[in-house]
């Protein structure tokens, strides 16, 4: 593949250590969500409340494409933004009190899972779906105004890219030349809808041509393949050629939430076998990257860095309810 | 199908206790089925509405019965899918479109407010669009601040459609029937506290004695949900259920509080607000949504208007114009709690 | 030209005479329009009042299209409603007294030019751009269960094509096959901004491809050529054979709205010779399907029902101010 | 560029009679000149607001001195250009973003109410969206349901951005230097009908006298537009004129009103409403939104809170919840006209 010969040994491990660092973090959310909400499942008690969106399958978009960024390039992110925010550089216990509700969170315990935000890696994310398509448009507008070569990055699911936002968000980076790569992860589904009862066409990247930019399509859910598209498109970005779109056919290995039972889910029985996690590790073992041993030091050491922050945030304060009223304003209060 | 009609002007008569009891939840379902088996006309779309059921369970059954022809998954575009409701409801058809939650509002609130609810002043009552509109609001439940909102009083703001907030399983089935039945738009907003949900906390009252016919209950008319003659409260949708909680309690206390559950705030039944503070001639409006410039305001500026010596005392128990926040502690300090509803009332018989 | 060959000389002569009626009804509006808001355009005066979007230089798109309509068939327009309605055969006297806000009007005064609604030929307009689409569906998935062969259009101008409903309508109807057909009238300009700063492709039939259906973009605003492209777009819709796109490259013969100085405008110099009705005109002379005299007699005629429609406007009564808040229910009354 | 800094605490001082006197809309545009040249991060973008000068002539001739880098034409799309003002504000810029007319809200208001309004909060605060977002108002000129909202109780109802409607051009130009420089988003709203365009209708107030130098004019405070002591009128945007106007004819009747602009409705200044009504003990509001579940009642409902006693009088001038009509006849019906707050006045000194 040529894909293998672009990326340097430690390259590839490092896509790998981030895979794993990503796993490994929604696997302690996995449990941390369900462990104080049993018996009789109610989404509202536990430490961690509320609706919870892990990306576990996901892991290659985000990995494949953050690989090219840096901290001063911007992301926006979904529902679904742990994976995304992780591989960005979010800080992993500020961001997990967030998810556990704390005064030491993202969003000092206000925002929640779907509302990250990051001013240090310029990371947001949002719960209404294609709406962190426009402000993304924003943040590459005022970077290419700053005569800058940072790019901002908007990512949305297949099932999204039907909103009016993905149409009109295109089109406006298109016709500025916005230093934007659009990311759509297909995972095949949203929630229950699958993508050919969703999307009037087959891949998402054909859309591309409505607004003359270029679109590709990763159909392996394989990190390298989308380092490689992603690679090509930030460039663009970089150098001033304006926007890309790329969509990867990616593989949501639970449900859409966690307490989503799946009955809809036809493809259910084979999921577990197209993990990308275990397809990576093998490749790099057989291409001699890393150890039999190495996947499981990567492994023990993501789980150091996870266990912290899953600690630290347990620890954290939770938000005083005489602040409730705090922030709503920067300036001023209400009257 | 024989169909108990509620005149305009009568309360429909609560079941027998010992009847069938339903979640709000089966009651929703129960009234779209009735209705799609009694008018072929009559079509539910939205996104997860078929073999999910509804993420609130608002359909849950119902493609089994009426298959993916009747009960439509749609992509996620909310302005195309409601759009598509007005039309085939100005061609006669009687279209239930579901949005997931009142917070996707935004995405497609033209072809509401601009749309659903003025093309029949507009074309001078000439063009009909009798769609329901069905949508959950509220939180309590960590959804954060876009997915915890009841924004009913945006609804109710702006003219041309019919808002009605079911609290219980019996109004909902019938205020459900009596939406499909109308020939205006009807927005049909249930909270996802009062559903019944095997998921979430639930107040008690949300399993009820429904009957198994169908019924209506009258698009406009409040319910004293609970007689009393030292305080008013009026209220709405899950806020309802933890006023009577705080009403049972201080009744101990020898605070005989009035509970009237709205149901319906468009049209507004100003009238029943009326004739329960002439008798108590206190108010407390408790309301989940925002505080400033929606319902809590009009309720108290009503009965200021028309009876300008009649209140004293009136206050408000509502969300403090504040997003939702996502943390517990945070959230219930903002949503109108039993707590606070007890609170104010102390303050108002102090 | 083969458009030429496909059409009998009646069925010219009417396209023809049909063009001439709606220019001739737009001349009057802008003749009323005007008639008595000076010295000093005042917006709000006159028996004609408000914003007023003439079409004159699209009657090609309207009567191409809608010659193969019934009035069983729907039609959604825009803001710049006339052309449309009056070749889809909604009532010229009713149409001119909602324009003239009279009680007899289409919506009894309450609507105004750009919320003519008339039931009896399917046809409504808006005056929120892009947001007639969806409605359109609705009466497609009407006809569509009702198992007939009836189709809904849905007209919007280019610069509305950038607008999310734009998106969402088109895939959703390319999904569920409805019988719609989407027609874009480019006149090259929304209001003063020109296609290529409102728009990242040079057609917008390319953007057909996004949803997997038809897209074709006639170039030389001539009856004839909408004609073809739209016979087939609405025989495929009738078939069951689903939604196409057709991009129409329009003229904007007047301003965005009576009262536009159009100074932003860099083509107004050529406007006026590409005028299609006399293009139209001296061709059916030319291939001797009208006589000279007949052009003549064939404006006389539409004169003569312009006319009419406009004295009958005038003739009408006002809507009382006692009844303006009737309507806002078809049942019970506001509390 | 020095700027007079008005304290929250100090309403502006009027300039003398006799000075430079300017429309709204070049009011509006000196601030935004102004502002431009003060700070690099300015810009506007919007539909028409280049070459064309704004629809409202809210940005007239900016392109000529600032060029189509800094004055941006955008698509009909505005979802993504109302978010890419937010984008471009998280990063550190000050957009100013027009929605041409504020009924246009449905089509895009996700971004302004979920996104623009709540990141601060959701953020706890570590994310500001200092931009404004600019938009027109109103109806009287015949533009039909879907052109002549005014809406104000809309977005004030839902928390975390300010707004401000001024009245004249003194305070549009104090508002908008107030809001570009202000951290939080604000939504400046400006009726048409005091733009003072040549060719619309307009109060002769709507050209009046404004320095030539930045000033602010500070956003949360209401000005008293006319002391009196026989009652009060609550008000903003062009109905401030209509009330003025009516108070000026009764005054030679003895009936003294006392007019308040509101200004700002978020935050909305209770105190001063409260101070006027003390004075007089009648309120009426007059407001060119709908009536219901709005501004009137949330003004209403606040004296009748905070003092149970004190009011003797309360009603309201407003849009009867009815979509604009087009026919003359019917919207002056509708709208708040000086005849019917003329009317409202005789009526509550009956
Ligand atoms: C405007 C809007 N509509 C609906 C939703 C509810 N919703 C949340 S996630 C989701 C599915 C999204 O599917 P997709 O884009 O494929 O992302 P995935 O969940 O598969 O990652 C839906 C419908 C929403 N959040 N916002
Ligand atoms: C959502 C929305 N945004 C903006 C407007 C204001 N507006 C009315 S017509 C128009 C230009 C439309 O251009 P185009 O679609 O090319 O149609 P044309 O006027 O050229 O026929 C605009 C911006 C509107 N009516 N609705
Ligand atoms: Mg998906
Ligand atoms: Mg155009």
């Amino acid at each position: 593949m040529t894909t293998q010969t672009a990326l340097a040994a430690d390259q590839r491990r490092e896509l790998f250590e981030m895979m794993v660092l990503i796993r490994t973090f929604e696997e302690a959310m996995l449990r941390e969500y369900h462990a104080d909400k049993s018996p009789g499942f109610d989404i509202g008690a536990g430490l961690v409340p509320g609706e919870m969106h892990l990306s576990a399958g996901q892991e290659p978009v985000a990995v494949g494409v953050a690989a090219h960024l840096t901290t001063d390039d911007a992301v926006t992110a979904t529902h679904r933004p742990h994976h995304i925010a992780i591989a960005h550089g979010v800080d992993m216990r500020a961001m997990t009190a967030e998810i556990f509700g704390r005064e030491t969170g993202l969003g000092r315990g206000r925002g929640g899972h779907m509302h990250l935000f990051d001013p240090k890696t310029h990371f947001s994310c949002s719960g209404i779906i294609a709406e962190g398509l426009p402000p993304a448009l924003g943040q590459a507008f005022a970077f290419q105004r700053a005569a800058t070569d940072r790019v901002a990055v908007a990512v949305t699911g297949e099932g999204s890219a039907n909103q009016g936002a993905f149409h009109e968000s295109l089109n406006l980076a298109a016709l500025w030349k916005l230093p934007v790569v659009f990311v759509v992860e297909d995972n095949d589904w949203g929630i229950s809808v699958p993508r050919a009862a969703s999307t009037s066409v087959p891949s998402n990247a054909d859309r591309a041509a409505a607004y003359g930019i270029p679109g590709v399509r990763v159909e392996d859910n394989a990190v390298e393949s989308v380092w490689q598209a992603a690679g090509e498109a930030i460039g663009r970005a970089r150098a001033g050629e304006g926007p890309s779109l790329i969509e990867v056919h990616t593989l949501r290995l639970w449900g859409h939430f966690e307490g989503d039972a799946q009955g809809y889910r036809s493809d259910l029985a084979e999921v577990a076998g197209h993990d990308p996690i275990p397809t990576y590790r093998d490749a790099l073992i057989a291409d001699g990257v890393i150890a039999e041993g190495d996947a499981e030091a990567i492994r023990a050491a993501a789980s150091d860095r996870v266990e912290d922050a899953v600690a630290y945030a347990k620890a954290s304060p939770v938000p005083s309810a005489d602040d409730a009223l705090k922030y709503v304003f920067a300036e001023g209060a209400r009257a | 199908m024989t169909i108990v009609s509620v005149q305009d002007t009568a309360l429909p008569v609560e079941p027998e206790p010992g009847t069938r009891r339903l979640s709000t939840a089966k009651a929703i379902q129960e009234a779209l089925a009735q209705r799609m088996r009694a008018d072929e006309g009559v079509f539910v779309a939205g996104e997860d509405v078929g073999p999910y059921g509804g993420i609130f369970s608002s359909t849950t059954g119902l493609i089994d019965e009426f298959g993916p022809q009747r009960i439509l998954d749609t992509p996620i575009s909310e302005t195309a899918f409601i759009g598509l409701g007005i039309g085939a409801a100005v061609e006669g058809m009687r279209p239930v479109i579901e949005l997931m939650f009142v917070d996707f509002f935004g995405v497609c609130f033209d072809q509401i407010y601009n749309h659903m609810a003025k093309i029949h002043y507009e074309s001078g009552g000439n063009v009909r669009v009798p769609m329901v509109l069905m949508t959950a609001t509220g939180g309590g439940y960590s959804d954060g601040a876009q997915h915890s909102q009841s924004l009913w009083g945006t609804f109710a703001h702006l003219p041309g459609m019919k808002v009605v907030v079911p609290s219980n399983p019996y109004d909902a089935k019938g205020l459900m029937t009596a939406a499909i039945r109308s020939d205006d738009p009807v927005v049909y907003m249930f909270h996802k506290g009062v559903m019944g949900l095997g998921w979430m906390k639930k107040n008690p009252r949300s399993i009820g004695a429904v009957p198994a016919e169908e019924y209506e209950v009258p698009i406009g008319k409040a319910r004293v949900a609970r007689e009393g003659k030292d305080i008013t409260i009026v209220t709405l949708s899950l806020s309802v259920h933890h006023s009577l909680d705080v009403a049972e309690k201080l009744a101990g206390e020898g605070i005989d509080i009035e509970v009237v559950d709205l149901r319906s705030i468009v049209p507004l039944d100003r009238d029943a607000i009326l004739e329960s503070v002439r008798k108590t001639r206190k108010l407390i409006v408790v309301d989940e949504d925002y505080q400033s410039f929606g319902l809590t305001g009009e309720i108290i500026a009503t009965v200021a208007e028309r009876e300008p010596g009649l209140l004293t005392h009136a206050s408000r128990v509502a969300v403090p114009d504040v997003p939702i926040p996502y943390a517990r502690e945070l959230e219930y300090a903002v949503l109108p709690t039993p707590a606070r509803i007890e609170a104010a009332v102390r303050e108002a018989m102090a």
